[in-house]
């Protein structure tokens, strides 16, 4: 996916934050949203290395070893900004204080099951961080993803063909082709511009319904 | 525009109703929300659950909703104590349902409540009276009691500095039960001091971050 | 018990703490123990309602009603004190990190049951504060407390009577009459000045044995 | 008197023998006591376990002791990232044990083991094959699994300033692990930035109180 692509689904995502929110941004693509969060919203990013308040990178030079991001990303605090250890990090993650969860998927089925975190390698080493906490605990997650991997099969499907990160927790999903809510159908609520519905359901692998 | 800082006592409170569990900081009379509790008491509102590690001394904050009749039961560690005449009065009247926990199972559980933990095995109070017929489980040799969490629908806390996202700052051995207790319910309310500018706290000796934190008020307290 | 035999109590006990121990001390008679340690040894008081490094009281007039003990009485800092919250305070009793706890005693059983926080009254209310976290978490609980009840029953029994505070857990028993380790058997390791052996078994509901 | 501060790296490790289990204090390369991992690297102790969140970057760390086949198992949460290479290959050769475990579990885990729970209940990674087989309960209609608390023979951390008492303070992110870390060894060894004289930090400012450290280390890194 282009670099703009990546920044128009992670700027839609970051027009549907409401002012006053905290939310946690997964690494990847949920990670631009930061960059897209209209300057009238005050949000409020949550890191799980236990940070609140996190704010835009520094400029280059200004970096501090000692100050990163959950992607281990150099990044500047804000004014109000506060510091805590890694078990009050997600105390607040599984405790449901984080209002969202902006994660990457690689699949969410129909009934928002999430698979994010392993492809079901078996050489390599799976690694899940902090992504399980997330997807348990916030209290809405989002994914925001690729509407279909690059060899063109749907990410959002029936069943997960991937290990689940955690079953039922996805309640919307932000793609280059739609917007759309997860509950007891998946809702397309918005498409991309000159997108059809017909367009997005013949790239997913479950039944999709068209906004009442 | 982020914006918890509240203008008045009544806008601190709005929204505490009958039959609400309120977690109550402090611990004796140190780091006690006295008018915040001064203003529950003003609202009337009654059948309340109070969780506290103390039940009062004299006749203010606890021991006052005590004696106007307004609390069905109170969780605590240390009910009786010197001043503690009102608890007395009604305890031994039979108007108050009393659950006693060992102090530090008592933060365990309040902590649990707002970490999102379903449970937990603590060796605390094992043998004893306080944990009879409950759930027990040996654990590399030694007997653990399961424990349950605990949460309000509001917890009133006393905070030194604050500021509008939220953040808090305790002073001195007052930090007691705020920082266990603010994560804890759904509304947490901080009585403070001080109100401060964004910033002007360090982020490092935050000790509540705000997001714990639903209001603020200043009070002169 | 006059206040000279109370301070002698404690006063012997405050000489077997260690330089460098961690050590609660329960409210009452325990207290007294901070001001009887060695000027030559660095001990380390913790209180519940969390302090670490708690120095002496206040001179009248400097309280600061913010600054008090488990007892609720002022109290101050001694360079390189740390403050901290009641589950940290907890964390340290549950998870055995203070070396000592110093507690008063209703009864001590011969196989060191702990009685201390009841006396099994059903008209007032029960009140248990921070005793069954002190007994059950620290590294040794040593009990002081007046050998006899004051109309002269022993306190030290085969089995207590009272409510425990936890099972099996006191190590060590100061008396004004007696220094007793609870082990396999109730050694009398010490015996105040002027104490016969016979003395203190015909005042103690269990069987003692003499230091070897 | 207490003094818990030590001359040199050999003194700070005193003890450190093979068959360890030692919590490695840092996320990413962010708070990892960097000094203290070279003098277990130089001391050639083997069969090691380690608690760390990732599993070494580059070739310093936990990459080198991976490296060398010192360690036996690791328990972490994010093994592979950016610059693994080590762990990738030790791994992929099947020459060690890798138990891993959701962040906030792993920190949750080690934070019962210095609190002395004996377990506790998370609905982190029910449903997955992280928990698979293991014990859940239903909770309030929730499904949790059953965690265990995880203890080290020894802890190494990396904290900011120390005083001779072992209180410490950290830097901006690098408190990560540290504070968790520190009540759940038996050994808990601090390098730090900077020793300061006792009661140079504020007791309000204090973020690991000295009965958790057993050893402080004044390291220029």
């Amino acid at each position: 996916m282009t670099t703009d692509l990546r920044h128009r689904i992670a700027r839609r995502a970051a027009h549907d934050l409401p002012d006053g929110a905290y939310v946690n941004l997964g690494i990847g693509l949920p990670t631009l949203v930061a960059g897209h969060t209209p300057p009238s919203r005050e949000i409020i990013f949550h890191s799980e290395n236990g940070l609140l308040g996190v704010g835009p990178p520094p400029p280059p030079g200004a970096e501090d070893t000692d100050l990163v991001n959950a992607g281990k990303q150099p990044v500047t605090l804000l004014p109000g900004a506060a510091v805590f250890h890694h078990n009050d990090a997600f105390v607040m993650m599984r405790g449901g204080h984080l209002d969202y969860a902006l994660l990457g998927g690689f699949q969410v089925s129909a009934g928002g099951d999430l698979a994010n975190w392993s492809l079901g390698e078996t050489t390599k080493a799976p690694a899940v961080g902090g992504a399980m906490d997330l997807a348990a605990g916030a209290k809405q997650v989002w994914v925001l993803m690729e509407h279909t991997t690059k060899s063109g099969e749907p990410r959002i499907v029936e069943r997960c063909t991937y290990p689940l990160t955690a079953p039922g927790v996805v309640r919307r999903i932000y793609t280059e082709l739609a917007v759309i809510d997860v509950g007891v159908e998946l809702v397309v609520r918005e498409l991309a511009d000159g997108i059809t519905f017909g367009f997005v359901q013949a790239r997913t692998g479950a039944r999709l319904v068209a906004v009442k | 525009m982020i914006d918890k800082i509240v203008p008045d006592l009544a806008a601190a409170l709005a929204g505490v109703g009958d039959g609400a569990t309120i977690l109550v900081g402090g611990f004796g009379e140190t780091g006690v929300p006295f008018a915040l509790l001064q203003g529950v008491v003003r609202s009337g509102v009654r059948n309340l659950v109070l969780v506290s590690n103390n039940s009062g001394v004299a006749d203010k904050g606890v021991s006052q909703l005590l004696q106007l009749g307004r609390v069905r039961k109170i969780i605590c560690s240390y009910p009786r104590s010197a001043g503690s005449v009102v608890f007395d009065q009604v305890y031994a009247r039979g108007d108050l349902e009393l659950e006693l926990v060992p102090q530090g199972t008592l933060t365990e559980r309040i902590r649990a409540g707002g970490a999102g933990i379903g449970g937990f095995f603590t060796r605390t109070g094992v043998g004893t009276e306080l944990t009879r017929g409950r759930e027990t489980r040996v654990i590399d040799g030694q007997t653990y009691v399961l424990e349950h969490p605990l949460r309000g629908d509001v917890a009133l806390i006393k905070g030194e500095l604050g500021d509008r996202w939220g953040n808090l700052t305790y002073r001195l051995s007052a930090r007691n039960f705020g920082p266990v207790m603010a994560p804890a319910a759904t509304l947490t309310i901080a009585q403070v001091r001080r109100i401060v500018a964004l910033g002007d706290i360090d982020p490092e000796h935050v000790i509540t971050p705000g997001l714990f934190v639903n209001r603020v008020w200043a009070c002169d307290e």
